[in-house]
């Protein structure tokens, strides 16, 4: 037992720090400090520093153009990335897809679109969920029909998270109508760009237009896009989300997130005294944090066993869990830190425009962001599904 | 005892939610996010017809011109204003502002009240400021007397209703220190008086509100509303009002936000079978009816009590606040979950009846300020 | 709506208040306030001095020497009483049996039975609840077979509350095995000196003989024993299930309860405060006082439509499960509120012997109470099943 | 970052496991409420064994004559101690008694360190008061110096482990007020000393405590443990090192109470089927199982940090008290609830264990002492 990090750890996170300090803008930790977006722009931008860096891609094999790092290394840098205040990566290319290219897709597929997810050509989004399915993957309806050198695509996509600025789209169809359930599911690339694809906007109930519809019409898809074997799709769907579970736990943004709301509790005058010495919001804030405190060493324990290459197991239903009620606990404690002031809607604020936003640093997106994250719980396999994966293996039972 | 509505409120509640429900494509629309071009925050055609079937009246005793004002005839309007996730401004105009009018007036400035009741005048009340967080006694807003003139000079924090008001509310400091219960006077201000200037935006759970910048700002003596440094008395009675309002108003969204739950568990299909058979979340829904069940009752107590003393005025309308303001809580995140992605979007009807819940926490004092004034009372 | 009681039940309030200070015995008060039991002669007494009042029999109608009280009245009552520390009846013959046999059972058991009920010569236990058959009382297993003009009885009942004390039990036995479920269950009274039965004490984790299981060996039993039909006392099972649930919600004890904790907190020094001011225990203290006074209002608003002949439905399940967490959260906090004192278990004290308890007064019963009363939320329907019955009204699915 | 055990205390944990498991019933005999005849509190034998198994030696340092004493062995024995249910003193004679003498002995005092490893010496910490609660500065205990005399006049409330004590710390304050950390000592007392009576009782969750009355103790100088007065950061260590100590043993008997939790639920049968596949109970049976990572989490991090600053400590020892509090109560509330009826008899494993984790609490402080101490230390 040893809680300290190794010397080689330590060293790699200085180097880290540095990177950041040098080499994220101001403007953007600004941005992410206080919530506002970036915008596509944005996105692109930090996307080429940390591509000129070379460390776009923690977890790709270098013969990629990878990192390769292990997990604590992959912890550590979320971890400092998380408190300077940078932008999240977008995932879908990097983190999702990359992966399953890399162990199932052809050498040519590899070659053609790897490239052009690090240097950010291609944007991709994930076509997985279906209005009806749910957390119920295996139910999905969107037909492939194979044509010729072609299949041809009818059906719609949804929760397709900035799918706007996509110009591919990865998809799971089904293939074989007559196959039970999980069979009969292939994995697909498609180019947005291609007729009779059409995006619509889901705005969320904080205003924000993050996830889409996308509506396939007689979609003609070349059979080079398959991704592996016809009807396999499956196998590849369970690697991708193995791998969607990284930093599951979201330590960082609960870091970030506390200390935000510490830094609004001590600006803000409740009877005469910062409110961060009141003792019914010290107490609220301290649980959070010693509740993050002990999730932060789960975390560490499941990487430093993956990190030695063992499997993470049912712990990472239980991270997802966890992480999610400890993440909406403090969104819930921002909105309160920012009293009347959460009750403001300046969206020109939010998305970075030149309106000032009300009320103390940060106060403007509280609200916001308390009622997105909502979906926190519900995106990504609903904390439901995570019980009754984890009891599933501590008690055998079914649903 | 008796817990029946009389015949009188009883008629009040059908046509109001009669009404609602034949309006609700108007309200919802004028009650969206993002809906920028109506820069009034709310449906003026509804608010004719709201005065028209008497519910503004049914706000005020029948002394003030109305034929009401009793705790359960504000519990029975708002509960429907809050099953239709209505944001028309009634608490603003209404209980805040015709009320201090109608207790502290002049004749002349109650003529306002009857105004108020015709549904021809909007008000606001700008008390809040960027420091006082949720304390009525904390006022900064300075009065100057300049030979007959009084000087207003501050800012005044997110007034809800302020750039439909014809006139606002202004509280302000004559005497004492910013803490101090004694020295706060209130005015009567048109909004467009010169000195006086908004700067609006929407809000998160709909409706309307603005920064209202006092910059010497000057009243004759006329202007004041009441005596001179003696308005808290009626700045704590008033707002003891509103929030048994806003307690009725949030109780009455959880209904509709556990209606709408109910429904979809009983329709929506997963794994084969509609997921209301599931029993963790039958047990999680039981959960949230029995909570509905005490914040009903807390809300007929703080109503049944505010005709009381202070003291007991004080003590359940806290009381009420911190229970609905959990229940709420608990209401509209559970609601949010048992209903999936759905329920994060925009347009269907929870993710606006959620907001209401929730964001009704953020006037007069979220639930741990409520549960300090509880605290405070029970020792007093 | 109204929240004030009639001048009619002001002065049978004040009629109630001026009886229990005038024949409530100073000691019993004493001994019920702090937690100590009461004994077998104890709970005599205080039966023979409402039995003197006339008051012993709240809800039984008048012809057979009750009060007659309406909803109302009896909540009062209840109220009264809980607030002067007064013992509790024990209910098994007067709200149970009672109830059954006023309704179902012969002129000649109503003639023999319910008179030695109040004068407290019978002592009553209940034989329902089975090993194994938990919150399931439909798949009891003990067998009554007719033999000429007795049942013989064989099987074994379990949980059953003050069983040493009792000479007389109502059970539910199954007379026809071939029956399905519910069928073929009979009510039957066994006196319980009748050779073959045997009493043996279960003892409770907080140290207390409370409850037995009672084991029948050949038992013979007069078939005028039999209360009703043969084969339907799943009919008179469920209406005295519906009896039981009178004052479900507990105001009273959790009002005395909570007046309890609040003594202790003033008198208990917490960093140079009484811990009554202490702001982390006084937010637990308001929160179960609020909670209660909403419940309070539940319950009243149910009583008020029960006295104007409506019945309770689903609402019994509501206040059952919202009664019952208000309970164990108070025993919780009266156990916090005696500190290192929660320790000792000095059960001469508790049994009401001369040895002193430790501590501030009523700290000695606070842990065992707690433990025991975990008891609330399983006994009587557990709050599971309650919810399930919730479920069921208003969702109309299964289990 | 390790979290593996080394391979040392991987086999002190495996061989006191297998001593424990095979030693079942002599220490379920000893645990039970009621066992009166037992005034010692626990089985005499198994304390030997444990000593010769080298348990007590693992809480101390080599220095102080043990092997090893850090953090991570006080947590390896006292998880093992709490799946057990053993009520076993050693958090009294070792880590408090042991480690003070330890900390503060002269080498004469030393030599009943040897004998506590050895398991022929108990103690007992007589430090809280009647009116202390968990404040560890509360000492209104006084000692007055009469000639070359000291005189100890005080009462000692619910002293853990005082009857079987040979020797009892006991603290007296020598200067300053009640709640001042300066001017406390500590006093090396023979058990049988006149002028110290004890009146012993069980303890709810098993073992022995007395209440310990000082009546004119007189003692010499020598008895002192450590500098006059300056007792109170000794035991702030001694404290911290039983508090961890007390979370690792709750962290046991946690796993215990899931485990028998788990093994019910896939064997009872209701309504024809194992309760364990209703999805209302496993989805709160997974509940259990997050809050058990947590609470392990929080004794790791409890642990790891026994040897940082006195700072670090407090906060971390603090933060995993009061995780591990919450996380427990739920655990023993839930595991009950889940078993039902059977869970409420004394003869049920879980009855004790149930008892053993939420009694804890009331040692040095519950959840909410814990919390504001975390949130002091936050601030500082």
């Amino acid at each position: 037992m040893d809680l300290n990090y190794s010397v080689e750890e330590q060293a790699f996170r200085a180097e880290v720090q540095e990177f950041l300090s040098q080499k994220l803008p101001k403007e953007m930790s600004d941005a992410i400090r206080v919530g506002r977006e970036l915008g596509k722009e944005g996105h692109e931008k930090w996307h080429a520093i940390l591509n000129e860096q070379g460390w776009l891609a923690p977890n790709w094999p270098k013969e990629f153009g990878g990192c390769e790092w292990n997990a604590v290394q992959r912890h550590i840098f979320e971890e400092e990335c998380c408190r300077a205040h940078a932008p999240r990566i977008v995932p879908f290319g990097l983190a999702m897809l990359a992966p399953v290219l890399q162990k199932f897709g052809s050498k040519e597929q590899q070659d053609h679109y790897l490239p052009r997810i690090l240097s950010g050509e291609d944007w991709w989004c994930q076509g997985y969920s279906e209005p009806g399915a749910g957390s119920d993957l295996a139910s999905l309806k969107t037909r492939a029909v194979r044509e010729g050198d072609h299949y041809v695509v009818n059906g719609q996509k949804t929760w397709t998270t900035l799918g706007q600025h996509a110009n591919w789209i990865f998809c799971l169809v089904r293939t074989d109508p007559d196959a039970k359930q999980q069979s009969g599911i292939s994995f697909l690339l498609i180019d947005m760009d291609t007729p009779g694809i059409e995006v619509r906007p889901i705005i969320l109930l904080d205003g924000t237009h993050e996830v889409n519809e996308v509506w396939f019409t007689d979609v003609k898809v070349p059979v080079e896009n398959l991704v592996g074997e016809e009807n396999k799709g499956w196998t590849y769907a369970k690697y991708l989300l193995t791998h969607e579970r990284t930093n599951i736990a979201g330590v960082g943004f609960s870091r970030a997130g506390l200390d935000a709301v510490k830094r609004m509790a001590g600006s803000q005058m409740h009877r005469g005294k910062p409110l961060s010495e009141n003792p019914h919001f010290a107490a609220r804030v301290a649980r959070a944090e010693i509740d993050l405190m002990a999730m932060s060493t789960t975390n560490l324990r499941i990487i430093s066993r993956a990190a030695s290459g063992q499997a993470p197991g049912v712990e990472s239903s239980m991270l997802k869990v966890k992480g999610t009620e400890i993440r909406q606990e403090i969104n819930d404690l921002a909105r309160r830190a920012a009293g009347a002031y959460a009750m403001p809607f300046v969206s020109e604020a939010l998305e970075g425009g030149n309106e000032p936003a009300m009320g103390p640093e940060g106060s403007a997106a509280t609200a916001p962001q308390y009622f997105n994250n909502r979906k926190l719980s519900i995106f990504g396999g609903s904390n439901e599904i995570q019980k009754n994966i984890i009891a599933k293996v501590k008690l055998g039972g079914g649903a | 005892m008796n817990f029946d509505l009389t015949d009188e409120r009883q008629m009040l509640q059908d046509s109001l939610r009669r009404f609602l429900r034949d309006n609700q494509e108007a309200l919802s629309a004028s009650t969206r996010l993002g809906n920028s071009d109506n820069t009034l925050g709310f449906d003026a055609e509804i608010w004719a017809k709201l005065a028209e079937l008497g519910v503004i009246g049914a706000l005020f005793s029948e002394e003030d011109g109305g034929f009401g004002g009793a705790g359960f005839d504000l519990t029975t309007v708002f509960e429907e204003l809050g099953r239709a996730g209505a944001v028309e401004p009634l608490l603003d105009t209404a209980i805040l502002g015709g009320g201090l009018i109608a207790a502290l007036g002049t004749e002349v400035q109650k003529e306002l009240v009857e105004q108020v009741i015709g549904g021809e005048v909007h008000l606001a009340l700008a008390h809040g400021e960027p420091n006082s967080r949720y304390d009525l006694a904390q006022v900064e807003t300075t009065v100057i007397h300049e030979g007959d003139e009084l000087v207003l000079t501050g800012r005044k924090a997110v007034v809800v209703n302020a750039e439909a008001a014809d006139y606002l509310i202004v509280s302000a400091r004559e005497t004492g220190v910013a803490n101090d219960e004694e020295g706060i006077s209130l005015f009567l201000v048109p909004r467009d008086s010169a000195g006086l200037s908004l700067r609006g935006y929407p809000l998160m759970a709909g409706g309307r509100a603005a920064e209202v910048d006092l910059d010497g700002l000057r009243l004759s003596a006329a202007a004041r509303l009441g005596a001179a440094g003696a308005g808290f008395a009626a700045l704590k009675r008033a707002s003891n009002r509103a929030e048994v309002a806003l307690v009725a108003e949030t109780l009455g969204a959880m209904e509709v936000a556990t209606d709408l739950t109910r429904e979809y568990l009983l329709t929506r299909q997963q794994f084969g079978r509609p997921i209301g058979s599931f029993q963790a979340l039958q047990h999680r829904m039981a959960t949230l009816l029995i909570e509905l069940e005490q914040a009903r009752s807390a809300v007929i107590n703080a109503a049944g009590h505010l005709e009381a003393t202070a003291a007991e005025q004080a003590l359940h309308v806290a009381a009420a606040r911190n229970l609905v303001g959990r229940a709420g809580r608990l209401v509209a995140e559970e609601s949010i979950q048992l209903h999936g992605g759905i329920a994060m979007t925009e347009e269907y009807e929870l993710a606006h009846i959620a907001k209401r819940i929730v964001m009704a926490e953020h006037r007069f004092g979220d639930t741990d300020t409520q549960l300090e004034r509880f605290i405070d009372q029970s020792a007093a």
